[in-house]
């Protein structure tokens, strides 16, 4: 498959499409059970999916999909968020997106907001993860344990809601062109250029790589 | 202890109460409801004694004669007066159908034609008549003068019962009728804990301990012979039936110190066992205006 | 106890006709009759009895549902001086000895020699059977006079193990026939 | 009890010793803590810390088996600290009277002790009397061969530091009880102790109970409100059990059952039948005669006639000098000499004295017939562990009773209150009551001999038996009545002056008017009088009234002896008849008649020389015995160790156990006594949440749950030397068997230190046998010896040794 | 509808460990027994269990100075005020009755178990088979019935009383006077006091499994008030923000391809 249709260049590949849209899917139904669980008086949500018990395992099973998706998201793009020193740069000028810059320093793939939020949600995922299973069955765990995977459960749901929404603006309307990366795979060159330069250029030089 | 005010706010909560888990009964309560209230307050204001019936015969009491039995009673005038101004604008509210008659015959006490103290003394049969004389004197229906008298009464042994009950504290008494009035109970309640047996005096509300294996109204014990009808699942809401003198009385089982409790209130809300009981054809022990009012 | 009749005010007719003093008897009348038509009106004897454990003697009394014939309910006799009506906890679960209890034993059971199982009997065919056995075993064994040649009328093969769980007659009617069976080896658990 | 439950309130100091109260007395512990509440101080002396120490104001642990030592210094603090009611004592007590001189004691031996027969010649027993038969007596108390003076130097020797190194108790704790106790020899102070099987299961166990005797007549708190000895006995009617007599030695009324020796009637009576000549003794039992001939009119009906001197020919009579107990008839049934047991509400598979001796007996039964409302470990032996069902010859029958509930009838509790109880249902299935069963087989025994003749098959044909209904039920009512005496023909009585005349089938009021002439009958002389001449039950009286405020109510039942509701009541006042505690005033002789409980008899008090009489009118000297002659093993308890105890040698005498025990000798009746196998002193007891063998509670799901398995308490000292971990599996062994069950380590047993060494102690409770529940634990009495107390045969479960190990 | 609070007082120095109070629960609500092993203690069943709501619990004790104690002490739900099983529970089924006590309503329990970790006497107890928390709920069907506890109602020596709030506390310290100040009145003092309280004859501290100073968890504090509103408070705020970015700064556009601009 040739990557230069109509000036178009593709970004991601099917794999990587259904890894995100399966963490993705997982994480935010994840989100809207769990909120259904810790707020009773939205009682829209288990009036929805049948009850608070049935709300309680579909949260267990979507978490534990979200486990899964999760590892293999982390292996699949942990090159790529690696931070480098040029990451620092572009965070203190906030990327760009807060006040006009123009020495922003060359993006390879993600940018270091991107990566930001990779590795925040890596992290916060584990913690969620973890913290999830205890309180799937906390009689196994000493009494302190379980009771502070309650807390650090709600703190990490705060923490990935919060970096979700970012996620989702910016991989929106945020930075229109964006959204297709996901769903067909292919960014216009243009989009790649803002967005993703280095990581362009470098492809342009070796089109073996897909 | 709870003075006057709080008392009657504690009643309201119990009509409240009774009202709400005993729908049916509800209209009858509430019939009863405002000279109840009155009464309770009347406990707190009257204030007369009868000296004659200040002192009481050891000997007497010991072989059964109650307080009030012992010698000569007269009711003080003044007081039935008393009672009757105060007892009256209640029961009209509660009563509508009575209410006119009612007001004539608050009318007839202040012009002193009709003087209640010396009805309260009469025996069964002259109490009878004088009724009906005032009833044809006055044109108001019987069953208003009837009424009124028994509420009259009710109130004014109520008090006496209080005055004296201190008398009586510290001595045994085994029978079945009120040790200082002498009349039947008008409704009995279980303890839960202690599964003691208590004895409300239809007449002056006095409260003893009694048997439970002995007939209040004919004293016989023959456990075989005494029946506790009672509702499946409500096991404050039974009655004690005796085969042999073929009488019943209400009896509220298992009841705990825990809810305040109001005898003529409870007897009110549980009306319906009256009915079934009559129905099968016993005779309560004591006639009270709703359960053998006609 | 003629002085109770004498209510001040006798009213007349029975409780629910409700003409006369204006009172709503209807829902009264509507719920009673609901009530007794449910069958939900039970009724009950209570016996009083004493507790079958230890010696105290705490009074009882046991609530008999008429219909099934059952004990629903036994509580402590509040007038009975020795426990008025409190109970242990072995007096407090005195309801499982009563049927409820299914390990209750409710039939004759025989056991034949050298059998491994229980067989069930009725009681003429047990008493005629254990008659048999207790004569022959008498006749057999019975010692009319001792070594010193005097009268003592003696059963000396059978014994008899009484109870102190059971009441005073039949303790008695126990004590008077084997004595006159002329049992000597009569025991029971108060000495152990 | 000589008192009753609800008189514990009225104590001032409260002794539970042989008594675990609080776990199975829940009632009577309820009064012993309202006396408690005002004030009264609660002491427990128990070889374990139980719940009842808990709640008592403190404990004192003392080794199993040394009661007596424990009391025989406590007479000793009480007489050398002159602390005894002196009034009392001279004037109720046999204090006084002078012995006869060849009485003697010395090292552990009474004087007329015959090794071989294991018993005393007690003639050297006997006080002086003067010309006439009467005591001689020397009321200052100090010439040296009175009684007291005896009493004295007896215990002399129970010196502090011989008891505590007997006992394992600590000085101070001694000093500590004594002090307390003898404190309630004042007159207006009153002492009581409550005992149990803590008492009554040691080879001297009825001398544990004499002892305490001595120290309540010593400190005037017998015949007291909250004094008396208190019995707090286990079974609902063990008392109406051993009043109606269901034992070998005794007739209902505690008359004493005939022997070889006493050919006739006359025979028998006359030794019987005690006679005093001093004027003041009532000396009550020579009414003798009345009660037993009245017994066999009820016995024999119309069949006993003066000729054949009512039927006394056709009694069985026991060897002389040979006993039936439960021991004895265990032992005959291993030797294969019983073939046919009935066994009725018992589990002596369970709770039989050597289990492994016990059950080997049943196997060689011919037939056993049990009447329970549950299964049990008795019924079912024959498939028991290690029991093959088919080398087991015995038919068994297995009937089903009714419990308690299920029938009419009276019951006895240990305060001698005879309470009715009424049938509530009727018993379950095919079910009858045990008088049904006794009534059913004895009609087809009858019928059989009726029809087929047999040896001496009169005593059973003239069996009065007409106590069925008219539908052929047992009638407890006529039952009742015979128990309470018939006029079998119209008598002439005088009563207080006037002539009556008595007519036949009328009930007999009281056993004052019993006859001997054949024209009364009474089933058991002592409940004559629970019904009135009117036929009313008075046992079925619900009186709620107490005049005296002490708890005696005495319309509530009716109390054997004539409703009298504390024995020896008399001794409450002084010579005069006025109370010495008036804030406790039980009885009163005022203006010529006695005021209160009903007094010990009529007579007016004792100061009336003519018609007064003593106080203890049971006794045959009118007066209480601290010289009680009557025990087997001597007329001053003295300190034996047990059968089976951790001392090769007695620190007191050189008489190692009690001299008067009888001994079994089947090669099942092992005994280890201070020996390095067994070096544990064990003692065995029963726990709240069961009662007795377990064989009704064991069948209950959630009293099980809370008791579910067999254990053996042991002290955290010991447990650390045999490094037993808490609930671990351990096996207790004796030189008899063993049981296998969990350890439980605890603080509430302590290592004693007896002689100079250290003596551990453990316990094990006895409610669990192999039925149920199947993968339970068995009966704890594999362990214990086959041996009795000497007077009563009541088997020691209390005292003997074990070796624990783990498992 | 708020009515009396009511108040059981465990005087544990009158309670003699019979017992009867675990029976009289168990046959009450019809709790079967379970088949259990002795474990070296009279205690049992071990623990409080779905089926064992009251237990007491035996504990052997040599206080300071030397003297030895056998401590009784019945355990159970000790109904707080300010109860930290209500505040985790998500379905509504752990809630205050119209007497202070906590009720517990089984058919909205999902089994969740957060309530097991956050009670700070460690109460609650579940149910695999039927997935559901068990607990006592001070016979909430007997009160409103207007009777006492089957407990209260069993106990032989009165250790075991209800009543009403204010007159039940004035009992509690006028026991202490009885005792001439050797008890301990525990209960009033945390959660905003607990509707079960105890007379203790030892410091609390030596009891076993019951706090000194109980109160919520902290985690339970950080997760329900500070962690639960936050999490809308953040995700509306980053939308907000992320809206608000988007009107201002407007969508960060891709630029046509001008070399050299990047």
């Amino acid at each position: 498959m040739s990557g230069k249709i109509l000036n178009m260049v593709r970004v991601t590949d099917p794999i990587e499409r259904i890894a995100h849209w399966l963490l993705a899917g997982s994480c935010l139904f994840c989100l809207f059970t769990g909120l259904g669980l810790m707020f009773r008086s939205w009682d829209f949500i288990p009036a929805l999916l049948g009850g608070l018990y049935a709300t309680k395992w579909m949260h267990i099973f979507s978490g534990v999909v979200f486990a899964f998706t999760l590892i293999y998201a982390f292996m699949m793009w942990k090159k790529d968020c690696a931070f480098e020193p040029d990451d620092a740069k572009w965070i203190a000028q906030g990327g760009g997106y807060l006040w006009k810059t123009n020495n922003l320093p060359p993006v390879y793939k993600y940018n270091a907001g991107q990566k930001l939020f990779f590795w925040f949600v890596v992290v916060f995922g584990v913690l969620i993860v973890l913290s999830g299973l205890v309180i799937w069955n906390p009689l196994v765990f000493p009494t302190a344990v379980a009771r502070w995977s309650y807390a650090l459960h709600a703190l990490s749901a705060l923490v990935i809601g919060s970096f979700f929404v970012v996620h989702l603006y910016l991989g929106t309307i945020g930075n229109p062109g964006t959204f297709q990366a996901m769903t067909t795979g292919w960014c216009s060159k243009a989009w790649c250029e803002t967005h993703c330069p280095r990581w362009l250029a470098e492809r342009e030089k070796d089109p073996s790589e897909s | 202890m709870l003075d006057t005010n709080e008392k009657i706010e504690r009643l309201e909560k119990i009509i409240g109460e009774a009202s709400e888990s005993h729908p049916h009964s509800r209209d009858i309560i509430h019939a009863f409801a405002p000279f109840l209230l009155e009464k309770a307050s009347l406990m707190g204001s009257l204030d007369f004694k009868d000296h004659r019936t200040m002192a009481m015969d050891e000997l007497q009491f010991k072989n059964g004669v109650p307080l009030l039995r012992q010698n000569e009673f007269s009711p003080v005038t003044h007081a039935c007066e008393l009672i009757a101004m105060a007892i009256l604008p209640p029961l009209e509210t509660g009563f509508q159908k009575l209410s006119t008659d009612l007001e004539k015959l608050r009318a007839a006490i202040m012009e002193k034609k009709i003087g209640f103290a010396d009805l309260l003394v009469s025996s069964h049969e002259e109490a009878g008549g004088l009724i009906e004389t005032w009833a044809l004197h006055e044109d108001v229906s019987v069953e208003a003068v009837r009424l009124a008298l028994m509420m009259v009464a009710k109130v004014y042994f109520e008090k006496t019962a209080r005055t004296l009950a201190p008398l009586i504290k510290d001595f045994a008494w085994d029978k079945g009728y009120c040790p200082i009035c002498g009349s039947a109970p008008m409704i009995a309640k279980i303890r839960d804990k202690i599964g003691t047996r208590h004895l409300y005096c239809s007449q002056c509300a006095h409260e003893w301990v009694f048997s439970r294996v002995i007939c209040p109204s004919c004293g016989r014990n023959k456990q075989s012979s005494m029946t506790y009808f009672f509702v499946d699942d409500k096991s404050r809401e039974s009655a004690f039936v005796c085969e042999e003198c073929g009488r019943y009385l209400i009896t509220m089982d298992k009841v705990s110190d825990l809810v305040p409790l109001d005898a003529d209130i409870s007897a009110l809300s549980l009306v319906h066992l009256d009915v079934i009981m009559q129905g099968k054809g016993y005779l309560p022990m004591a006639a009270c205006a709703w359960n053998s009012c006609s | 106890m003629e002085l109770t009749r004498r209510g001040f005010l006798k009213l007349s007719g029975a409780v629910g006709a409700s003409s006369a003093l204006g009172l709503n008897f209807k829902p009264v009348n509507a719920y009673a009759a609901e009530l007794s038509k449910s069958n939900r009106i039970k009724s009950s004897k209570q016996y009083t009895t004493i507790c079958a454990y230890c010696s105290c003697g705490c009074g009882l009394i046991c609530s008999v549902d008429n219909l099934t014939g059952k004990i629903f309910n036994i509580e402590g006799d509040p007038e009975n001086p020795i426990n008025e009506g409190a109970l242990c906890a072995k007096g407090a679960g005195f309801f499982d000895l009563t049927e409820a209890n299914k390990h209750r034993l409710t039939k004759v059971r025989y056991r034949a020699p050298y059998s491994d199982k229980w067989e069930e009997k009725d009681w003429d065919w047990a008493f005629s059977r254990i008659a048999r056995l207790v004569k022959d075993t008498r006749d057999k064994d019975f010692v009319t006079t001792n070594a010193q040649g005097r009268l003592v009328n003696r059963t000396e093969s059978i014994a008899h193990l009484g109870s102190s769980n059971i009441d005073n007659e039949e303790c008695w009617l126990i004590s008077q026939s084997v004595r006159a069976m002329g049992l000597v080896y009569i025991d029971h658990q108060a000495r152990v | 009890m000589t008192n009753h439950y609800i008189d514990l309130k009225n104590s001032d100091v409260i002794l539970i010793m042989g008594s675990n109260a609080a776990e199975h007395h829940p009632l009577a512990f309820k009064w012993i803590m309202r006396a408690k509440d005002a004030g009264a101080r609660v002491i427990h002396v128990d070889p374990r810390y139980t719940r009842t120490s808990a709640r008592c104001d403190y404990h004192v642990p003392i080794r199993s088996g040394t009661d007596i030592a424990f009391l025989g210094g406590m007479i000793k603090y009480i007489i050398e600290g002159n602390k005894f009611f002196r009034d009392y004592v001279v004037n109720y007590t046999n204090a006084s009277f002078l012995v006869n001189p060849d009485f003697s004691f010395e090292d552990g031996l009474f004087s007329g002790y015959d090794a071989q027969k294991r018993s005393y010649n007690k003639e050297t027993w006997t006080f002086q009397k003067d010309g006439n038969g009467i005591p001689l007596k020397d009321p200052t108390l100090k010439h040296p061969q009175c009684v007291f003076q005896l009493l004295k130097q007896h215990y002399s020797r129970y010196t502090l530091d011989k008891v505590s190194s007997i006992t394992g108790v600590s000085k101070e704790n001694l000093l500590k009880v004594y002090e307390e106790y003898s404190a309630t020899g004042a007159p207006d102070k009153a002492g009581t102790e409550c005992y149990a099987l803590g008492w009554t299961h040691h080879t001297s166990g009825s001398q544990n109970i004499r002892t305490m005797s001595i120290i309540q007549l010593l400190l005037g708190n017998m015949g007291i409100a909250g004094g008396g000895i208190n019995a707090l006995r286990g079974e609902p009617n063990v008392q109406g059990s051993t009043d109606h007599c269901i034992l070998y030695g005794n007739l209902p009324g505690y008359l004493k059952m005939p022997t070889a020796s006493l050919a006739t009637l006359e025979q028998y009576l006359t030794k019987n039948t005690p006679t005093s000549s001093d004027p003041q003794s009532a000396n009550y039992y020579q009414n003798y005669p009345n009660f037993f001939v009245s017994w066999l009119k009820s016995l024999y009906g119309d069949a006993a006639t003066p000729e054949n001197g009512f039927g006394y020919s056709w009694l069985p009579k026991l060897e002389d000098g040979k006993h039936y107990s439960q021991l004895h008839l265990f032992d005959r049934m291993y030797e294969g000499a019983i073939k046919g047991l009935f066994a009725y509400g018992t589990d002596p598979a369970v709770s039989s004295p050597n289990t492994k001796k016990t059950r080997k007996a049943l196997e060689k039964l011919d037939w056993l017939v049990c009447a329970n409302i549950f299964d049990n470990e008795t019924a079912s032996f024959w498939f028991g562990p290690g029991v093959d069902p088919k080398q087991v010859k015995t038919e068994v029958f297995l009937l089903p009773a009714a419990a308690t509930m299920e029938k009419e009838g009276s019951q006895s509790n240990s305060g001698r209150w005879v309470q009715w109880k009424y049938k509530a249902v009727t018993p379950p299935g095919d079910a009858i009551s045990c008088g049904d069963i006794q009534i059913r087989m004895m009609d087809a025994i009858k019928a059989l001999y009726a029809k087929e003749g047999g040896p001496s098959a009169e005593p059973i044909l003239n069996l009065k038996w007409n106590y069925k209904d008219i539908d052929g039920n047992m009638d407890v009512l006529k039952v009742s009545k015979q128990i309470n005496g018939y006029w079998e023909a119209d008598v002439e009585v005088t009563e207080n002056g006037a002539k009556k005349i008595m007519n036949k089938g009328g009930l007999v009021p009281t056993f004052g008017m019993l006859r001997s002439d054949g024209t009364t009958s009474c089933g058991n002389w002592i409940m004559s009088g629970s019904f009135g001449a009117d036929g009313e039950n008075k046992m079925a009286r619900r009186g709620k009234e107490d005049p005296t405020g002490l708890g005696l109510y005495p319309n509530w039942s009716f109390v054997w002896p004539v409703n009298r509701r504390i024995i020896y009541n008399r001794a409450s006042c002084d010579i005069n008849g006025k109370p010495y505690n008036p804030k406790r005033n039980i009885l009163e002789w005022k203006d010529g008649k006695w005021v209160g409980d009903v007094p010990d008899g009529p007579w007016p008090p004792m100061a009336d020389k003519e018609k007064g009489k003593y106080p203890f009118i049971m006794k045959v000297d009118g007066v209480a015995s601290l010289f009680g002659p009557a025990m087997a093993e001597g007329p001053f308890p003295e300190h034996y160790e047990p059968l089976e105890g951790p001392l090769a040698k007695n620190p007191l005498s050189s008489q190692l156990i009690n001299p008067t025990i009888e001994l079994f000798s089947s090669d099942l009746d092992q005994v280890a006594n201070a020996s390095d196998k067994f070096p544990y002193v064990c003692t065995t007891y029963s726990c709240t949440e069961h009662w007795c063998s377990g064989a009704l509670t064991r069948w209950q799901a959630w009293l099980l749950e809370m008791q579910p398995e067999l254990y053996v308490e042991i002290s955290e000292e010991l447990a650390r030397e045999l490094e037993i971990a808490n609930g671990s599996k351990v096996k207790v062994s004796s030189a008899r068997g063993e049981a296998a069950c969990i350890a439980m380590v605890t603080k509430r047993f302590k290592p004693f230190t007896i002689e100079g060494r250290t003596v551990h102690q453990v316990g094990l409770p006895f409610n669990y046998g192999w039925l149920y529940p199947e993968d339970g634990s068995d009966s704890t009495n594999f362990l214990t010896p086959t041996v009795g107390d000497a007077n009563t045969f009541c088997p020691e479960y209390k005292a003997f040794m074990v070796n624990v190990t783990r498992r | 509808m708020k009515k009396t609070e009511y108040i059981k007082l465990i005087d544990t120095t009158k309670c003699t460990a019979c017992r009867g109070c675990q029976v009289a629960c168990k046959q009450w609500n019809e709790m079967p027994a379970m088949r259990t092993r002795n474990f070296g203690s009279y205690q049992n069943p071990p623990d409080l269990q779905w089926n064992t709501w009251t237990l007491i619990r035996f504990q052997e004790h040599v206080d300071k100075n030397g003297d030895f104690k056998w401590l009784f002490r019945k355990d159970g739900c000790m109904h707080c005020t300010e109860a930290a099983c209500i505040k985790v529970c998500p379905s509504g089924a752990l809630y205050h009755t119209e007497y202070g006590t906590v009720g517990i309503n089984q058919k909205l329990c999902i089994g969740c178990k957060a309530c097991i970790s956050a009670c700070p006497f460690d109460i609650p107890r579940f149910n695999q088979q039927t997935e559901k928390i068990y607990k006592c709920d001070l016979c909430y069907d007997r009160l409103k019935d207007g009777q006492q506890p089957a407990c209260a109602l069993s106990c032989p020596t009165g250790a075991i009383t209800v009543g009403e709030r204010e007159a039940m506390i004035d009992k509690a310290y006028g026991r202490l006077d009885q005792l001439e100040g050797k008890g301990i009145v525990y209960g009033d003092k945390f959660v905003g006091g607990t509707h079960v309280m105890y007379i203790l004859s030892e410091d609390p501290a030596v009891y076993d499994k019951l706090p000194v100073k109980p109160r919520i968890p902290a985690s339970v504090i950080l997760w329900k008030n500070l962690f639960k509103p936050f999490t809308l408070i953040g995700m509306g705020a980053v939308a907000g923000m992320a809206a608000l970015h988007y009107l201002i700064k407007g969508p960060h556009e891709v630029h046509e391809n001008k070399e050299g601009d990047e």
